[in-house]
C-alpha cells in the first residue's frame, strides 16, 4: 500500500483501494467517509461500535429500520468486518459478535415457519430493530447536546470585579463566658506550678476602672481628680474610682501632680523618660 | 436598615450577579446580599425580569440555569470572543458525547447499561473525564451482583449546557412505533425499565433524593 | 468580511471586556476581537465612550485602570456584596483564650505580664486577633524600659459576653487562699475605710463645672 497520501489529502483524490482483503479482495470506501488508506483502524473510529456501522448501512441504502433487510445488510457488514480483522482483529471483537448476530437472525429467517406458532411473537429481526432504534435515539440525542450552545465555546461567562472595598467577611469564632472562665482558671493553675510568680487577688471592677481612667488620660493631658468621681455613681463606685487611681499610682502609671498646696490635684500619664529607653 | 429602592434592589442583584463566582440562586442572594433587607421574593422575581429586559439588546445576558442567574455572552458573538483565548475550546469525542447523552436522559444508570445501549464497551477514560469536570457523578450502587455505579448528571452538567432543568434538554427522539408484532416485546422491556427504576429507587437515600430532584422530569426517563 | 454596525461594534466591544480574565486595552480589543474588522480607533474611542455612559446608572461601571478596561461593581454597593463572600475563621486557641481572659482579670496589662503568669510568650498574632475583633485594646504604656502597652478589655467585648461591667463577670474561684467569706469582709473592709476618708473631704464648688466638662465621658466611667 502506498505511503504517499498524507491523512489530510482530500478523500477525493484518492483512487486506490480501500484495503486489501486475502490478498486481493477490495471494497470501496465508504462515499461519506474519508479513510486514509495507510490507517484502517479509523473505520473503527469512525464508528462508535457495530450498531452505528449498522445504521450507517441502513441509512446509506435508504432502507427502513423496522423492515431491517437483514440479508444484504449483514452482507454488507460482513464486509466491513472483514477488513478489519485483517487489519486489527483486537479491536474487532464487538464487531464480530454482531456478525454472529446477524447470522443468527438471517438463519431462523430461512428456517420454514412453522404453522402452529403465532407468527407475531416470533420476529427474529425485532430485538435487533429495537436496539437499532434505541441507538439512533442516544446518537441524534448527542448530537443535539453537542449542538446546544456551551460554556467555553458558543458562551462566555460576564463577570465585573468587585470593588477593592468589597472584602470577604469573617465568621467569627463563638467564645461562650464559660470558656473564658475555665481558661482563667487553667492559667491561675498553671501560674501556680510556676511558684516564683505571686498572683495576688485585686477587684475587678477596680481593674476595670484603672482602664477607664487611662483611657480618659489619653484624651486629655490632665485630669482634675474630683472629676473622675461621678457623685451619681453613689459611695461605691467613689471608693473603685479612689483604689483604682492608687493602684494606678502605685504601679507608676500616672502622677498626681499639685501645682501648690490646697490647690486642685491633677491626673496625668506618668511622663516617658524617653530619653532613658532611647540607649 | 431603611427600605430599599426598586433602583437600588436593581442595582445590588445586578452586581452580586456579576462579582459572584458562581451562578446566584434567588435562594443564596436572599441569604447573602438581601440578607436582612427584607426584599420579597415578588419584588426580586421583578427585579430580575427586569435586568434580563434591560440586558436584551445588549452583547451579554442574563440567563437562568440550574444553579441559578448568570450573565454570559450572546451566542453571536462567540466567532469574535473566543479570539481572546490563544486554546480552542475543548472538542468532545461522539464516545463522550453519547455516553453523556445516556447519562443525561436514562440516568440513573450503570456502565453495563451504557454499554447495552451502545454495543460497546465504555472506555474508563470517559468515564473520569466526565467526573472530573464534574458533569457526573455517582448517586448509588445498583444491587444486582457486584453492585455497579449508578451515574447521574449534576448541576454543573446542566449550568454548562445553559439549561435549567433536564426538561430543557431537546427532548429525546422517542422509539418509532414498532410494527404490531414487535410491541408485546416492547411492552416487556418498558416495564423491565420501570421496574429497574423503582429498584433503583431504593438503592440509597442519595439517589433517592437525587431522583426527587429529577421529579418533573421523570417522563424522560423512559 | 462586512463592516460591523456601530452597535455590533459596541456589543462585541462590552462582551468581550466582560468575558475577558484581565482589563483589556484597546491595543489587545485591536488584535484579539476586533482583528480585521478595521475599526478606527476614533470609533472605538465612542463606543467605549458610550458603553461608560450606559453603565453609569447601574449597579457596575466600566472604568479604565492602568492596564485597560475592566467593569467593577460600584462603590455604594460594597456593603452588601461583601456579604457574598464569608469565611469561616478558625476555632480560637486556648493561648488566645487565657491571653484574653488575662487581660479580662488583671487589665489594665502589658504582653510581659501576661507572659509571665502564662509560663510562655504571647504571640502577636493573638493580640493581634483580639484587637481586630475589637474586644481588647491599648489604653496606656507602662512606664519602665520599653514602655509596654497596657491591654484592657473594650465596651464592645462586655456587650459580647452580655454582661455589664467587669464585676459581672464569674468570680475567679481558682485563686486560691482566701475563703469567699474572709474575702467579702475584707472587701467591706476596705470600702469603709475609703468611704469614711472622702466622705470627711468636702467636695468643692469647682468640681461641679469639671464633671459637666466631663459630661460626654460619662458612659466611659461605668
Amino acid at each position: 500500500m502506498t505511503q504517499e497520501s498524507a491523512p489530510n489529502k482530500p478523500p477525493i483524490q484518492q483512487p486506490l483501494p480501500l484495503a486489501f482483503v486475502n490478498g486481493e479482495a477490495m471494497i470501496d470506501k465508504p462515499e461519506d467517509l474519508y479513510i486514509p488508506p495507510d490507517a484502517l483502524e479509523v473505520i473503527l473510529e469512525a464508528f462508535e461500535g457495530p450498531l452505528d456501522l449498522l445504521l450507517y448501512l441502513i441509512r446509506k441504502q435508504k432502507f427502513d429500520i423496522v423492515n431491517l433487510p437483514v440479508l444484504q445488510i449483514t452482507q454488507q457488514y460482513m464486509e466491513y468486518v472483514e477488513v478489519m480483522k485483517e487489519i486489527k482483529l483486537e479491536l474487532a471483537a464487538e464487531y464480530l459478535l454482531m456478525a454472529a448476530i446477524l447470522a443468527e437472525v438471517k438463519s431462523r429467517l430461512l428456517l420454514p415457519k412453522r404453522a402452529d406458532v403465532d407468527e407475531d411473537e416470533d420476529d427474529p429481526r425485532a430485538e435487533l430493530i429495537r436496539r437499532l432504534q434505541e441507538y439512533e435515539a442516544i446518537k441524534i440525542a448527542a448530537q443535539e447536546m453537542d449542538a446546544l450552545p456551551r460554556m467555553e465555546r458558543d458562551v462566555f461567562t460576564a463577570s465585573a470585579e468587585p470593588n477593592e472595598q468589597v472584602a470577604p467577611i469573617k465568621i467569627q469564632p463563638e467564645v461562650s463566658l464559660q470558656d473564658l472562665v475555665l481558661a482563667f482558671q487553667s492559667v491561675m493553675k498553671k501560674a501556680k506550678a510556676f511558684e516564683h510568680h505571686q498572683i495576688e487577688r485585686e477587684v475587678l471592677s477596680t481593674r476595670e476602672r484603672m482602664s477607664r481612667i487611662l483611657e480618659l488620660l489619653n484624651n486629655h493631658n490632665y485630669l482634675g481628680f474630683e472629676t473622675l468621681f461621678l457623685v451619681s455613681e453613689g459611695k461605691a463606685g467613689v471608693v473603685v474610682t479612689f483604689l483604682a487611681i492608687l493602684e494606678l499610682v502605685k504601679e507608676s502609671l500616672v502622677e498626681l501632680v499639685q501645682a501648690q498646696p490646697f490647690s486642685q490635684i491633677h491626673l496625668k500619664l506618668r511622663e516617658a523618660e524617653e530619653d532613658a529607653w532611647q540607649g | 436598615m431603611a427600605r430599599l429602592t426598586h433602583e437600588q434592589l436593581k442595582q445590588i442583584v445586578e452586581a452580586a450577579i456579576f462579582v459572584a463566582d458562581q451562578p446566584l440562586s434567588k435562594e443564596k442572594l436572599q441569604s447573602t446580599v438581601l440578607d436582612g433587607l427584607k426584599v420579597s421574593n415578588k419584588k426580586l422575581d421583578a427585579a430580575l425580569a427586569e435586568l434580563t429586559l434591560d440586558y436584551a439588546p445588549r452583547g451579554i445576558q442574563l440567563i437562568e440555569v440550574s444553579s441559578g442567574f448568570r450573565f454570559q455572552s450572546v451566542d453571536s458573538l462567540s466567532h469574535w470572543l473566543s479570539k481572546l483565548w490563544q486554546e480552542q475550546a475543548p472538542r468532545y469525542s461522539r464516545a463522550l458525547l453519547e455516553t453523556l447523552s445516556l447519562i443525561a436522559y436514562r440516568q440513573p444508570i450503570t456502565r453495563g447499561e451504557i454499554e447495552d445501549v451502545r454495543g460497546v464497551s465504555v472506555s474508563s477514560h470517559i468515564i473520569k473525564t466526565l467526573t472530573e469536570r464534574e458533569w457526573i457523578k455517582v448517586v448509588g450502587h445498583k444491587e444486582v451482583p457486584g453492585r455497579p455505579s449508578l451515574y447521574a448528571t449534576t448541576k454543573g452538567f446542566l449550568d454548562y449546557f445553559g439549561v435549567k432543568s433536564l426538561a430543557d434538554l431537546p427532548p429525546m427522539q422517542t422509539i418509532e412505533v414498532l410494527p404490531e408484532l414487535e410491541q408485546q416485546q416492547q411492552d416487556e422491556q418498558r416495564l423491565k425499565t420501570v421496574a429497574e427504576q423503582i429498584e433503583s429507587d431504593t438503592v440509597s437515600q442519595d439517589s433517592a433524593s437525587d431522583l426527587a430532584e429529577l421529579g418533573p422530569n421523570k417522563e424522560q426517563l423512559h
